[in-house]
């Protein structure tokens, strides 16, 4: 199978990863441009969350390669990757709970803050301004993302569907050029549903490419551009979301009748 | 309704304090009764010089240091060769201590920093009870067991009074860089190492980096403070630099509670006066200081700068959530913002 | 040399064993308990308090051994660590352990001296039997028993799955119908017992000793680290590398360097395995 | 003229390791300190006596002896006891001028340059040591010594004192190995001091753990090899832990001609004295501690009582110099001679070797010459 | 304020049959200084189907944690099966048959499937022997093959699907599932929906929190609305599914407003 590759694209090839005995991924390739929403489904178990965890670097590679553009991402750190524009969110909400929402979204601008400590030592204009950027940063995204009301609250205190926005938002923080994100729905209400909608088209009008697993499958279908089906850490099908969700085998294994 | 943010409640109140105790530090000698009086003051101080850095790699990024007493050693042995074998200036010393310490952080942290949790602390353990073990082993240089004399600051540091000025200086200034690190991104990035490694690394942070610089930075203020150490103590065995004290300056923190500067500076406030407290008990004294430890974790369970931050959180209320609604707009207009100059 | 090793194996197995007392209690409630050394040594102290003042029998002082570890054990849980995990994660229990443990070897020395005392003869035996002495190989069966026993009781038995639970996710625990302060108490209690039981075992070899405590928990901590914590089997091997190394490092060099050496075992270990000869990394991370 | 009470500072380590002689010491120090107030207290003040537990830390030690000095006004520091807090406390006290009576043996406590006002209750080291030395080399005539030592800071400054000591008197050991006082078997080092050839072993360890364990491996072993040493090798505690009894035989330790037997079976004078003075304090039966510690604690305070009774006041200046003055200051454990360039007052001739397993009321047999 | 479908707790009207084995009245529950709960009573009958249906942070959670003791009460009272178990412990609502399933696949990681299931019966003083185990196994296939796994390896749909056997095993008699469809691929949810109301019609009572709103309201006999801590309207599924409550709860209207 040939792929044409945008320029800027995430794009996979033939990533494979084996957990002792277990093939969770076995040769899968996709391809993530800019300013998409593609939507990643698949059965309990195919796949997906390994599949961005490798993407963004939590798993070593067992074969296969990842370029972002012409860089090759194959083997690079969670660290690089991140700094290289992959940004993501977890299943379950990685925040840090002692710190308030604002600051959440602060950390993930570190990218952005080169100080170093020596600058934050002696609290030098540098780190001033630096820490002054990325609050204001960290405030527009988190009223942009509606949650105005929450900033000084503690991370922890926040209802679900808060952190579920605040993740993003601090996702957003470091201007990334693709954001992966791992069930964004599960757990909000149709209204919070409707509103990550909203968030996900603004993301594809600023020319971020988005990677969205989800088993709200209306929502994906809704959604998004181009929908990948996996099932046993293979490809099934990846196309438009019409096509995808009368395809027989993603019917068959996941849709159900 | 009033309403105060917690930082807001939290800023003021720690401004309140950063101005009350810098100005109470200076007029103590003024206030207490005698030079013994002065010569616990000037321990808290030169303790606290300690703990400030150790807060840094213990309350704000986890790690777990019970061998900063090692790095200790390495401060207060290095003011009793130079300055007292060698001849060279006290402050002279000083600076070479820190950088020594710092140097020893770096190089123990190294490989250290890269181990979880418990066992970092095994290896910042096993660090401290290097130490010791070649301070009594290497005695033509360290006099071992007997110990070294370790001489006094020149004036106008070598009265009591004036040194407790030069540690309260060097204490002032090594918790403005620490208080400096803690609320900047270093702080909220040390933070992040703590309580989620996983979303640190997902952000970008380096984590080893950062672990090693504040790491190296606790080595210099654990070098000085050794320096300062030695001198207020006057002679130095290694008999005085045992496990006990290591796990000092560990529940230091731990009992001011994680995250907090003021906190640990309290804690370590009260642990220094605890045992003076039970002194006259005689043989009772060290059976009552280990009570009264006890007693004290019970009554505030979650440590001194949490009980801090719970009165701050009594200020405010929690608001009547509305509902998560996007400003899509002002989001778009975020995303669009230029890129920071390089 | 045969000697030396048997030397070394005996006092490895008594730290085996406290690192064992490490595991249950850390099984738990995640807390390594700083009095854990302390048990041993009340196990000591106390087992000889009885075999002399009142003069009982082997037979009768171990039993009263036992439960009075079992008492400390869980009077540790009770005073030093049930309040404060209630509260939250933040390692206060070093500190509440730490002042537990030194308030009672205060409590010892008040009471008992500062000076070592003599530990009776268990079984009739002359001392002219070298390395086959009791004072060497009763730790070491301990061990032996006491590790096989745990292996055991973690993986097949369900209060070593419920153990496991607890310790991992106490409110999905007590979700599940497990009373968790219970199941936490227990644990500790059986801690204490172990603890006694290593104490009473290695009482000819370490003499009843008030200050045994801290070096006990210190050695312990380092056989743990070494095996891998929260592995008994690791515990086990951990323990008597220690205690051999030591030996042959004393054997070798003198014991100007013994804690460089052993020590050093554990940074060597720990710079090839981070997480101990037989610890488990986390399975997943994400 | 004042009635205000006297205060006199002691710090010992009352809980710490190695605590019993702590203990015994403390002993001696109330008993002196309650014989005086009954009598009267010194020139019509009595003594108040403000006890440290310093637990054996440095640290502690440093802070409670500036607690005594600037918050209790303690007009006379007496101790610490172990040589580790003392090395500590002295200079602290001295820097603030406070007469300070030491019972601690290491050679760099005293310096009458250094800390003018700090005397010397107890003998020194070297003359433990030199004791020892000069027993094996002149009267058993054996030169093939083995020095042991323990870990901690006094045992390894004990086994660098008898080095050089044996070193002026022309003999080099055959053996010297240092153990950590938690090490449970001391069988390698019996071995391999035997295999060195040693004629006598020479421990010096305050530690009654090493020392029990020194002799048990010594008589499992079956090696009836003389074992002469620090006083510590003497004490009751010991007796208990030895696997057999005959293993205390020909064991001898560094003593004090004051806590000796005659040939005749009697004490010194003044040693009788005060055991007689103070059995019924010690419950009246046989006395099961050393008598040398609590004659030391004795001696610390009555030297104390002189100093301010020849003085006439507490003045520092006049202490001091009270002190100097003093010559021939008949003590329970010696007596004492000091000169203004000299903080040790302990002769030489109060040193004796005993014989260890004559323990009776706390003094020992003589060896035999 | 809109007008509820129905209210009060007389229950009666509504013709729902069977004992009455669990009855909550006014149960008041907060966390800190906050109250999260106001005053909520409902019940449960034996063999019944209840949905308990709100929108994310209304208080559900809360609710059913309160009723299990997991979490301490301000005020209120719980029976079930004729016994006062407001100050009960948990484990002795457990042992009596009150087995809940938490929110966000909360399972043992350091135990296999296996191990994790046997613990479901732990406290119900059962044994957990091989023929329970077949059951579950044969309800749930996906845990079947991965019995012996560690759970930390399993993704998080099959996480899920391994804390409701854990629950089902202890054969309660009353099953609390809080929001058991999270994460799971919308055929699996199907079926384990059917799963869940084949135990009901079986004789185990269920009460279950859910986002699914069709579909739960489909499989349950009687339905229970909750907006802000408070109850806003209760009747059976059918009145539910058409009443102007439930369209106000789920259309982002405040019932306060
Ligand atoms: N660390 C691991 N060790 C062993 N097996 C693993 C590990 N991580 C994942 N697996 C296995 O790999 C397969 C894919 O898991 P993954 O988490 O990617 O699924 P998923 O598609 O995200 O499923 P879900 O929708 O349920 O979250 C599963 O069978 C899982 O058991
Ligand atoms: N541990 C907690 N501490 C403080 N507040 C909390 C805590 N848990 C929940 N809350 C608050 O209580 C309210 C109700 O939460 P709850 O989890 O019961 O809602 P829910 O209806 O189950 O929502 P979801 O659909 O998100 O699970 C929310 O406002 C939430 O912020
Ligand atoms: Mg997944
Ligand atoms: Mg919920």
């Amino acid at each position: 199978m040939t792929m044409q590759t945008a320029t800027g694209a995430l794009s996979v090839r033939g990533l494979c990863k084996h957990f002792g005995g277990v093939a969770a991924l076995s040769g899968v390739s996709i391809e993530l441009r800019p300013g998409e929403v593609q939507g990643l489904i698949g059965p309990n178990g195919s796949g997906k969350t390994t599949l961005l965890n490798m993407l963004s670097g939590y798993y070593p590679i067992d074969e296969g390669s990842i370029h972002l553009g012409n860089e090759d991402l194959t083997r690079a750190t969670v660290q690089r990757r991140a700094c290289a524009g992959i940004a993501r969110t977890f299943q379950t909400p990685r925040l840090l709970p002692t710190l308030s929402a604002l600051e959440n979204v602060m950390l993930g601008g570190w990218r952005d803050a080169r100080a170093g400590m020596i600058g934050a030592m002696l609290s030098s204009p540098r780190a001033r301004a630096e820490d002054k950027l990325l609050s204001e940063r960290a405030l527009e995204l988190l009223c942009g993302v509606g949650l105005a009301h929450a900033l000084d609250e503690r991370a922890d205190v926040l209802r679900h569907g808060e952190q579920r926005f605040l993740e993003i938002a601090r996702a957003l923080a470091a201007r990334p050029r693709f954001v992966l994100l791992d069930e964004p729905a599960g757990g909000l209400s149709g209204n919070e549903i409707a509103s990550l909608g909203a968030v996900l088209a603004a993301l594809k009008n600023c020319g971020i490419g988005v990677l969205l697993v989800e088993h709200h499958t209306d929502f994906v279908f809704r959604i998004c551009d181009r929908v990948t089906a996996i099932d046993f850490g293979r490809v099934i099908v990846c196309d438009t979301p019409d096509k995808v969700r009368a395809h027989e085998d993603v019917v068959r294994v996941y849709l159900g009748a | 309704m009033s309403k105060i943010g917690t930082r807001a409640a939290a800023d003021l109140v720690s401004r309140t304090l950063a101005r009350g105790i810098p100005l109470f530090a200076l007029a103590l000698p003024f206030l207490v009764g005698n030079e013994y009086q002065l010569h616990v003051l000037t321990l808290i101080g030169v303790y606290w010089v300690l703990v400030a850095g150790l807060n840094l790699v213990v309350g704000y990024a986890g790690q777990l240091s019970v061998g900063h007493v090692g790095l200790l050693a390495i401060g207060a042995y290095t003011l009793a060769i130079l300055t007292g074998r060698a001849g060279i200036d006290a402050l002279m010393a000083l600076a070479v201590a820190g950088m020594l310490g710092g140097l020893c952080g770096f190089l123990l942290g190294l490989p250290a920093l890269r181990l979880p949790g418990f066992y970092f602390a095994m290896a910042t353990l096993a660090f401290s009870l290097i130490v010791t073990e070649q301070l009594v082993a290497h005695s033509t240089l360290t006099g071992g067991g007997a110990g070294m004399p370790a001489p006094r600051f020149a004036a106008p540091f070598d009265t009591a009074r004036g040194f407790y000025y030069l540690v309260v200086v060097i204490g002032l200034a090594v918790t403005w860089l620490a208080w400096n690190i803690s609320r900047r991104m270093w702080g909220r990035g040390l933070i992040a190492l703590r309580d989620s490694d996983v979303a640190a690394a997902a952000v970008g942070i380096p984590v080893l980096r950062l672990k090693l610089a504040v790491f190296t930075f606790s080595g210099v203020t654990a070098g000085v403070a050794g320096c300062l150490f030695a001198s207020l103590q006057n002679y130095i065995t290694p008999e005085a630099f045992t496990f006990e004290l290591g796990m000092f300056f560990f529940i230091c923190i731990i009992i001011g509670g994680r995250g907090n500067i003021i906190g640990p500076f309290a804690g370590t406030v009260v642990l220094t006066l605890l045992p003076e407290i039970a002194a006259p008990f005689a043989k009772l004294g060290n059976l009552l200081y280990s009570v009264l430890l006890l007693t004290a974790v019970l009554l505030i369970p979650k440590g001194i700068g949490s009980a801090l931050a719970a009165w701050v959180e009594r200020h405010r209320v929690r608001r009547h959530a509305p509902p998560v609604a996007p400003d899509l707009p002002r989001l778009t207009a975020a995303m669009s913002q230029p890129e920071p100059a390089p | 040399m045969l000697n030396t090793f048997v030397i070394g194996l005996a006092t490895g197995a008594l730290y085996a064993v406290v690192a064992m007392v490490f595991n249950i209690m850390y099984s738990t409630s995640k807390v390594l308990s700083l009095t854990t050394g302390h048990m041993a040594m009340l196990g000591g102290v106390f087992g000889a308090w009885m075999m002399s003042i009142p003069g009982f029998s082997a037979w009768i002082a171990f039993p009263l051994t036992l439960i009075l570890g079992a008492v400390f054990g869980l009077l540790t849980e009770v005073i030093a660590i049930r309040r404060v995990l209630r509260v939250g994660d933040d390692h206060l229990w070093v500190l509440s352990t730490l002042a537990l443990g030194t308030a009672v070897q205060h409590l010892v020395a008040l009471w008992w001296g500062t000076e070592p005392k003599p530990f009776a003869r268990l079984i009739p035996q002359d001392f002219s039997a070298g390395p086959w002495d009791q004072k060497y190989w009763l730790p070491i069966g301990l061990a032996a028993l006491a590790a096989a026993g745990l292996v055991w009781f973690y993986r097949r038995t369900m209060l070593g799955h419920v153990f496991t639970a607890v310790a991992e996710d106490p409110f999905a625990a007590r979700a599940r119908g497990i009373a968790v302060e219970r199941v936490r108490a227990m644990s500790f209690a059986l801690a204490g017992m172990l603890g006694a039981m290593a104490g009473f075992a290695a009482g000819q070899l370490t003499f009843a000793f008030f200050a045994l405590g801290i070096w006990l928990t210190l050695s312990g901590f380092i056989a743990l680290a070494t095996g891998g914590l929260g592995s008994n089997a690791g515990a086990l091997v951990g323990g008597s590398l220690l205690g051999l190394f030591c030996a042959f490092s004393t054997y070798f060099f003198g014991a100007e360097y013994q804690q460089t050496v052993s020590v050093g075992l554990l940074l060597i270990v720990l710079l090839l395995k981070p997480a101990g000869l037989f610890g488990k990394g986390m399975v997943r991370p994400v | 003229q004042t009635s205000a009470p006297i205060r006199i500072g002691w710090m010992a380590s009352l809980t710490g390791p190695l605590a019993t002689a702590a203990i015994g010491i403390d002993t001696g120090v109330r008993f002196a300190v309650e014989e005086i107030n009954a009598a009267g207290g010194i020139d019509g003040r009595k003594i108040e006596l403000l006890t440290r537990d310093t637990a054996g830390d440095p640290n502690k030690a440093a802070t409670f002896a500036q607690q005594l000095i600037h918050s209790d006004k303690a007009q006379i520091i007496l101790g610490p006891v172990n040589s580790g807090e003392a090395l500590a406390t002295v200079p602290l006290v001295a820097r603030t001028g406070t007469p300070n009576i030491v019972t601690g043996a290491v050679e760099e406590l005293t310096d009458a340059r250094k800390y003018p006002r700090t005397f010397r209750v107890i003998n020194t080291t070297t003359q433990w040591v030199s004791a020892a030395d000069d027993y094996v080399l002149d009267a058993m005539k054996r030169r093939k010594i083995a020095l042991i030592g323990d870990t901690t800071g006094y045992g390894t400054v004990s086994v660098r004192t008898a080095t050089e000591d044996l070193k002026k008197k022309g003999v080099t050991p055959v053996y010297t190995v240092l153990v950590d006082p938690n090490k449970t078997d001391l069988s390698d080092e019996i071995g391999k001091a035997r295999a060195a050839g040693a004629e006598v072993l020479m421990p010096w360890s305050a530690a009654t753990g090493v020392l029990a364990r020194l002799l048990n491996a010594r008589g499992d072993a079956g090696w009836d090899v003389p074992v002469i040493g620090h006083p510590s090798l003497m004490a009751l505690a010991l007796k208990q832990l030895l696997n057999k009894p005959s293993y205390w035989e020909n064991v001898y330790g560094a003593g004090y001609a004051a806590t000796s037997y005659d040939a005749s079976g009697k004490l010194p004078q003044r040693t009788q004295a005060l055991l007689d003075k103070i059995r019924p304090k010690l419950g009246g039966k046989e006395v099961g501690i050393l008598l040398w510690w609590i004659g030391l604690g004795y001696d610390a305070v009555k030297l104390a009582e002189h100093a301010i009774r020849k003085a006439g006041s507490t003045d520092p200046a006049a202490i001091q110099k009270a002190l100097e003055g003093t010559v021939e200051f008949k003590a329970m454990l010696s007596t004492l001679s000091y000169a203004p360039d000299q903080r040790d007052g302990f002769p030489d001739g109060g040193m004796a070797i005993n014989i260890a397993n004559t323990f009776k009321d706390g003094c020992f047999k003589r060896a035999p010459k | 304020m809109r007008e509820p479908a129905a209210h009060g707790p007389d229950s009666a009207a509504h013709g729902r049959c069977g004992e009455t084995i669990l009855r909550v009245r006014d149960l008041v529950v907060g966390y800190g200084k906050a109250q999260v709960v106001h005053g909520v009573s409902f019940e449960v009958h034996a063999g019944e189907f209840v949905v308990l249906l709100g929108r994310n942070g209304a208080g559900k959670s809360t609710t059913l944690q309160a009723v299990s003791a997991l979490i301490p009460k301000r005020g209120g009272k719980v029976d079930f099966l004729g016994e006062d178990l407001t100050d009960a412990k948990p484990a002795h609502i457990v042992g009596a048959g009150l087995v809940q399933v938490l929110q966000a696949h909360r399972v043992f990681h350091a135990l296999s499937v296996e191990q994790n299931l046997m613990l479901g019966t732990w406290a119900r003083g059962m044994r957990g022997d091989r023929c329970r185990l077949e059951r579950i196994y044969a309800l749930f296939p996906e845990l079947a093959d991965r019995r012996h796994q560690l759970a930390a390896r399993l993704s998080g749909g099959q996480q899920q699907i391994l804390a409701l056997g854990a629950g089902v095993i202890a054969e309660p008699r009353l099953l609390v599932l809080d929001e058991p469809s999270a994460g799971l691929a919308p055929m699996v949810i199907t079926r384990i929906l059917d799963a869940v109301a084949a135990l009901c019609r079986q004789g185990m009572a269920i009460l279950l929190v859910e986002q699914m709103v069709e579909a739960a309201l489909r499989l349950a006999d009687h339905g229970y609305l909750i907006e802000t801590g408070k109850i806003v309207g209760e009747g059976s599924a059918e009145t539910i599914r058409h009443s102007d409550a439930l369209r106000s709860v789920y259309l982002g209207r405040h019932a306060t407003d």
